[in-house]
């Protein structure tokens, strides 16, 4: 179709990176796992030695999700002079899940999010929101960090990060400035529509046509996307601690509102969030290669 | 007599200059945060290129969502506005005068027009909003796929699988092609189910209000060249895509112009 | 060997059509079609005429937009789309029995759109918990009756009534006791092989499907599955014929012991009980057969069966399909979910739609079966 | 624009009664228990005469009608969906009956002016009837979360379920035996769960008050056959509204005389519903109750809506003339004397309700409509395909193709009676809009 012959900037682009985390020597280490996210717009591989993060990268996922996982494992080993076979287990996650050639067993983001909270944020954790490339979850989990119930809502992009690109095009602010610029209204607009991407793009369209400011159109964006988050949530039923996972996390504008909404702060996360359904992965993989060797 | 169109839509604005029947101009541009300026700054350079001044124009009739914003505004200053769905019967007839069926798909609405003599709206139906955002469908899959939008048609063609999908909601379908990409479906294939998809909803939409010959078909995406042979086998039956076809409601917005009676 | 016997069903299933019409030919008798289970077969089979069900193809159906408005359920809009398409160009009839508003617009677009010899509404009462629900729908049968005969030319005599009876009951007697062979521990069949058990029967010549049955039953005792079952699941949902759903769902270490929808037991779990009054025998069996949820008020008794059957066959955890649209199933899902919570069955409800996003369903599926299995229990 | 005639207009003058019979009964409702009086909760089509017979002081509230009262005030209405999805049904159901359980749920009751009390009255008994698939699963809900509230609420519901007889056909008895049957046993309960004494005197009034209620609407309706209509659609929802509330009260009786009265008047006098009256048009099921300004929107083209076969046929009671006109039903010779004369006149009656017909018949509804057409002098049908009841969009699509036939243009638009969510205002003008102008009409006022 003709309608993007001229994109003078992509706005919606993210920046991929990979970290190793300083002062940790993998010769040391008893037992080194791998957890693999190959999720439906970003894909994110961690390195664990002995169950604590190691290094980890991120990047988006690619048109064929296998290259996607070799690509991003690859990347978070690079600089650590590790190999693949150095890696003990390594467990599959997220959309592509079954794409991860070299993983030994799957489990599924639900289980690896909760996982991945438990660890970041600690036993406290009672509610885990996950806001993903498409899809929202709410989970329940117990002090253990397990999955005790969950929804899931994918019907709908909106919300999500896929739905975020979508709009970050829509006003021209690149995705990570969104939610700050969002946040930087005087007073808050009313929401546009909360039920769909395409009508809230829509409207969104509509109230730039009518003159409103790009920061006011993206509070009214952001704030129709707490509220569908907080619906969501209130299904599952929301327990303290709530804490969020996934790309979308790191976006203060819905982050916020949720809050506001629930009256009830999300902790803060000490590591970044878009890498539990990673390193809940990890963690797998090492519980399973201790079952495996008989060390449990 | 020259009169003009123009046609300010959801993305595109488009400016048809009319001179007794033949388009004298024809240019578009996407349209900007300030509407009226987008449509301002294109209807100027147009008219410079014929080398005519406003005055030299008749009449000019506005269509498009949002037509309002040049009504008796200046420079462009329409005498009047009327609907898409008028601009799409007319100009189609204007350039296939056997037209009874008019299908118009553009970027975030889709349009079926019966087509009644000279042109006249005899019945007509618009996507309701759920089957809204054909043209974000396509280029958020075409993003998830990594390949270029104006590459989807043509990689559709090469597609050797159908693959069934529930496309009444473009959102819906959009997981369900996220799905097709981790289970290893080729792009081909891909870009072959959401054509299918798009097509068997604007295909459905059309059969409301019946599909007779001449068949033809407008709007941004008739230059997608993927979407034509799913839409011929949801209607069984022959397509016209006439050549500019996404100016095709501004030329018949110059057309009505011109056959105004004082 | 079972195998052949599951492969046949199959086949009836994916050649239904080729089926119905080679036993016209043989037969020389009618076929009628049917939409809803609330249609009395054995006043049909009385008559020498094949009833076979409506059922769709799952692929979105777009020729269906100018007769049903979208917010009707895609069955609806299914079974329509394929008579448009000529799929069932040789039925001689439809006959509707009185159950939701969906599937009745199906049977009148049918009737209004499509070339078609014989129709047919019953007026199969809603009050099925007032005592005179029975008395009205003997009527309603009488009337059925008499329009059969008109039509055929054949007069509909006890002896006819009790064949048509005597057929039903077999198979529904023989489905039954397959299915006791979900209840052990290995079950000795797979929920998809079963879907197309009760599937076939519902499309072709009863007497034929219950000797296949038979042989099957003789079968069984010996056969062993070289699968490990995995979770044990319940199945609930109004109209369920999505085979790649079932197998998808098997093949992610789960077995499907046992199910509550009208492709399901609910079709066959009833048998008609003898009365002088032929009629009045089959009207009480559709009365008092397990209800379809339109009809099922102002007590919930379709929901305490669901609750039995779970215990009975011991399933660990259940799925609640919802088909987009459908309100008198999705009025109950609640309830539903509480009873079996109650009697400690996990629920997990999914949202059918004409197409089943099988990425999206799956992840929900496996996380719920992660936490029946205790693959957390690591922690 | 130029010579559009402009036609005097005039305000009712039983508005403000028409307000305060709808404030007071949802108040009485409310209140009572303080008057020692019995309430109950059912649909809008319940035999609402029946319970009648258990004293002067028996009160109900309708559900359809409460839900539409809902839906007005958008604020509330979004959080009853809310409260309905978090509770985990489905946000495809019949948006009323997610309205009344939004209330519930949130334990709030709204009144006629949008005031929110908090406590949502529990009513002594549920008396329902059945013929769409929510109306008995609607209530049995209710008795469930009323239920875990610890309330047991009792509730009996008439399955009239058995089909429409053609225009002039009469019911077969077994049908209508069928529900005589179940009212006769739906009275012995009624004095079981109350403790009342059945008093078929006080059944005879309000049986014979429904039926003149129920004929003196249509007669009301029929005039606006009158050009210019004395009465535009927007205006008779909250005339119509009374038969759905209390359709077998004197007052509601009371209420239709005098406004079908002041009705006649307005035609003798030439008093038009609106100034510009160029286009005639009706519209068919219930509107989004929030967007009623649709119909201003309207006006500015010079197009009035006049009815439509809901507001007509809801509770109006019609029937056939022999030259296949559509007149008012003629009301028996004389008024029920016993509970058998009674129960079989109020059945009788009932089981011709227009909007019935639909539910086995699409083509008898496109035949009633089309009557309309005609005898209404319409120009074109604004068929609101609604998302948000079944029971009354089952078949409508058969009824635009029928009417597509029959030469009558029509104008098809999504939308939802009570959830706004699914209705899309801005994009429904914009075709409706296109329509007019397909119509040849042009904007006369802004």
């Amino acid at each position: 179709m003709k309608m993007s012959e001229t994109k003078p900037q992509e706005y919606w682009r993210w920046p991929e990176y990979r970290h190793t985390v300083p002062g940790k020597d993998w010769h040391n280490a008893k037992i080194i796992t791998a957890g693999v996210d190959v999720g439906s717009v970003g894909s994110k591989a961690v390195v664990a030695l002995d169950g604590e993060l190691y290094s980890y990268s991120v990047m988006r996922t690619g048109g064929v999700s296998e290259a996607t996982a070799v690509k991003v494992m690859n990347w978070a080993l690079e600089e650590t002079g590790l190999k693949l076979d150095n890696l003990q287990y390594v467990v599959g996650t997220g959309y592509g899940r079954v794409n991860v050639p070299f993983a030994k067993r799957t489990i599924t983001e639900i289980a690896c999010h909760a996982r991945g909270a438990h660890y970041i944020y600690g036993p406290t954790v009672r509610t885990v929101l996950d806001i993903g490339g498409q899809d929202c979850k709410a989970i329940r989990c117990d002090e253990k960090g397990k999955v005790l119930s969950f929804l899931m809502n994918d019907k709908c992009a909106a919300g999500t990060g896929r739905g975020l690109e979508v709009f970050a095009d829509l006003i021209g602010v690149p995705i990570q400035d969104l939610g700050k610029v969002s946040l930087s209204v005087q007073e808050e607009p009313p929401p546009v529509s909360n039920t769909c991407v395409i009508f809230a793009k829509a409207e969104s369209l509509a109230l730039l046509r009518q003159g409103w400011p790009k920061e006011k159109v993206a509070a009214a964006y952001h704030a129709a996307m707490a509220d569908r988050i907080v619906d969501l949530l209130t299904r599952v039923g929301v327990e303290k601690d709530l804490v969020t996972t996934g790309g979308v996390a790191k976006n203060a504008g819905i982050i916020e509102r949720v809050e506001r909404l629930l009256g009830i702060k999300p902790l803060k996360p000490n590591i970044d969030p878009i890498l539990a359904g990673a390193l809940g992965a990890a963690l797998f993989a090492k519980a399973l290669y201790e079952k495996e060797v008989g060390l449990r | 007599m020259i009169t003009a169109g123009i046609d300010v839509g959801a993305k595109f604005v488009k400016v048809v200059i009319l001179k007794d029947g033949k388009v004298l101009e024809r240019a578009k541009a996407l349209v900007g945060f300030d509407v009226l300026k987008s449509a301002s700054d294109l209807f100027e350079s147009t008219i410079k290129k014929t080398g005519l001044s406003r005055n030299d124009i008749k009449r000019i009739a506005a269509t498009g969502m949002g037509r309002e914003t040049v009504h008796g505004k200046p420079p462009v200053n329409a005498e009047e506005v009327i609907s898409e769905v008028m601009a799409d019967a007319k100009g189609a007839f204007h350039l296939i005068p056997n037209v009874k069926t008019v299908i118009d798909v553009g970027a975030e609405e889709g349009r079926g027009i019966k087509v009644g003599p000279n042109g006249t709206v005899r019945d007509f139906v618009i996507n309701e909003r759920c089957a809204a955002g054909a043209g974000t469908f396509v280029e958020a899959m075409a993003r998830a796929l990594e390949i270029k939008v104006e590459d989807m048609g043509s990689l559709a063609l090469k597609s050797t699988q159908i693959i069934p999908m529930n496309a009444q909601c473009c959102v819906f379908a959009e997981s369900e092609v996220v799905t097709l990409i981790h289970s290893k479906v080729s792009k081909e294939d891909i870009s072959r189910a959401i054509h299918d998809a798009i097509a068997s909803r604007i295909g459905s939409m059309v059969l409301r209000v019946g599909v007779e010959k001449d068949v033809v078909l407008i709007g941004g995406v008739a230059l997608n060249p993927g979407f034509l042979p799913p839409l011929k086998r949801e209607l069984n039956s022959d397509i016209i895509v006439p050549e500019y076809p996404e100016y095709v409601s501004a030329l018949g917005a110059a057309v009505i112009a011109s056959e105004h009676k004082e | 060997m079972s195998e052949e016997i599951f492969d046949r069903f199959r086949e009836w299933i994916d050649s239904r059509h080729d089926y119905a019409k080679a036993w016209k030919e043989r037969t020389g008798n009618k076929v009628v079609g049917y939409f809803c289970t609330y249609v009395p077969e054995e006043v049909l089979y009385a008559a020498d005429v094949l009833p076979v069900r409506i059922l769709g193809s799952h692929e979105p159906p777009t020729v269906t937009e100018p007769y049903i408005f979208a917010m009707f359920c895609h069955l609806c809009r299914d079974c329509l789309a394929q008579g448009l398409k000529g799929k069932f160009d040789y039925l001689d009839g439809i006959v509707e029995g009185q159950s939701c508003l969906h599937l009745r617009q199906a049977f009148n677009a049918w009737r209004l759109h499509i070339p078609i010899d014989y129709t047919h509404w019953i007026h199969v009462p809603h009050g099925i918990q007032t005592p005179h629900a029975t008395p009205f729908l003997t009527q309603e049968l009488a009337k059925f009756k008499k329009s059969l005969e008109k039509w055929t030319g054949k007069k509909i005599a006890n002896k006819d009534l009790d064949i048509g009876i005597k057929v039903l009951n077999r198979n529904r007697e023989l489905m039954r006791k397959v299915y006791e062979y979900r209840k052990s521990d290995n079950p000795k069949i797979t929920g998809l092989e079963v879907m197309e058990m009760v599937l076939s029967s519902q499309m072709t010549d009863k007497e034929e499907h219950s000797k296949l049955l038979e042989q099957l039953l003789r079968e069984l005792p010996n056969r062993r599955l070289d699968r490990s079952p995995g979770t044990r699941l319940m199945i609930i949902g109004s109209e369920d014929d999505d085979r790649v759903f079932m197998k998808n769902v098997e093949d992610l270490g789960a077995t499907f012991v046992i199910d509550e929808h009208c492709t399901g037991s609910r079709y066959f779990w009833n048998d008609v009980a003898p009365n002088e009054d032929r009629l009045l025998a089959i009207a009480t069996r559709y009365v008092e057969r397990v209800p379809c949820p339109s009809k099922d008020w102002p007590e919930f008794t379709r929901i305490q069966h669901a609750v039995n059957l779970a215990k009975q066959f011991r399933a660990q955890g259940a799925l609640v399909i919802q088909n987009k649209f459908c309100d008198p199933h999705g009025i109950e899902i609640p309830p539903l979910r509480e009873a079996l919570k109650e009697v400690e069955v996990p629920t997990y409800p999914l949202e059918f739609d004409v197409t089943v996003p099988w990425g999206q369903f799956r992840t929900r599926v496996e996380a719920f079966l992660e936490t029946l299995t205790g693959l957390e229990e690591l922690f | 624009m130029t010579q559009n005639k402009e036609y005097p207009t005039e305000l009712l003058k039983c508005w403000n009664e028409a307000k305060n019979l709808r404030k007071s009964y949802y108040e009485d409702y409310l209140r009572a228990h303080e008057k020692g009086g019995v309430r109950w909760a059912g649909g809008a089509w319940a035999f609402s005469s029946i319970p009648a017979g258990l004293g002067e002081d028996v009160y109900c509230v309708t559900g359809e009608p409460y839900g539409a009262t809902i839906a007005f005030f958008k604020d509330f209405a979004a959080r009853c969906h809310d409260a309905v999805e978090a509770a985990g049904f489905p946000r495809t159901l019949c948006a009323y009956m997610r309205n009344y359980w939004g209330s519930l749920l949130l334990d709030k009751f709204v009144l006629s002016d949008g005031t929110v009390v908090e406590g949502a009255p529990i009513p002594d008994f549920i008396w329902q009837d059945h013929i769409c698939c929510s109306h008995g699963k609607w209530y049995q809900v209710v008795k469930w979360l009323e239920k875990k509230k610890g309330k047991e609420v009792p509730m009996y519901c008439v399955d009239v379920s058995v089909g429409y007889p053609g225009p002039n056909e009469k019911v077969e008895d077994y049908k209508v035996n069928y529900i005589i049957q179940q009212l006769n046993d739906g009275i012995d309960w009624l004095e079981k769960v109350t403790g009342r004494e059945y008093d078929d005197k006080l059944l005879c009034e309000a049986v014979w008050n429904e039926m003149k209620a129920t004929s003196v609407w249509a007669e009301i309706c029929s005039l606006n056959k009158a050009v210019p209509t004395p009465l535009d659609e927007k205006t008779m929802y909250s005339l119509y509204v009374m038969g759905t509330l209390m359709k077998h009260r004197p007052e509601c009786v009371a209420f239709y005389e005098t406004l079908r009265d002041e009705v006649k008047d307005r035609v003798k006098r030439g008093i038009a519903a609106t100034p510009y009256e160029k286009f005639r048009v009706i519209t068919d099921t219930q509107p989004p109750w929030g967007f009623l300004k649709i119909f201003r929107e309207m006006e500015k083209y010079g197009v009035v809506s006049l009815g439509s076969l809901y507001t007509f046929g809801l509770i109006g009671m019609w029937e056939f003339k022999t030259d296949g006109t559509w007149v008012p039903k003629t009301l028996p010779k004389k008024k029920p004397q016993t509970r058998e004369e009674a129960l079989r006149a109020i059945v009788e009656w009932t089981l011709h309700k227009p909007e019935w017909a639909h539910f086995y018949k699409p083509e008898l509804k496109t035949q009633m409509i089309k009557n309309i057409v005609d005898q209404w002098k319409v120009d074109a049908v604004l068929l609101h395909y609604n998302r948000g009841c079944e029971g009354l969009s089952v078949h409508i699509a058969e009824n635009r193709l029928g009417l597509l036939e029959a030469g009558v243009p029509v104008f098809p638009f999504e939308g939802n009676m009570g959830d706004e969510r699914e209705f899309d205002f801005a994009g429904t003008m914009a075709r409706l809009t296109a329509f007019f102008e397909s119509m040849g009409l042009k904007k006369i006022t802004e």
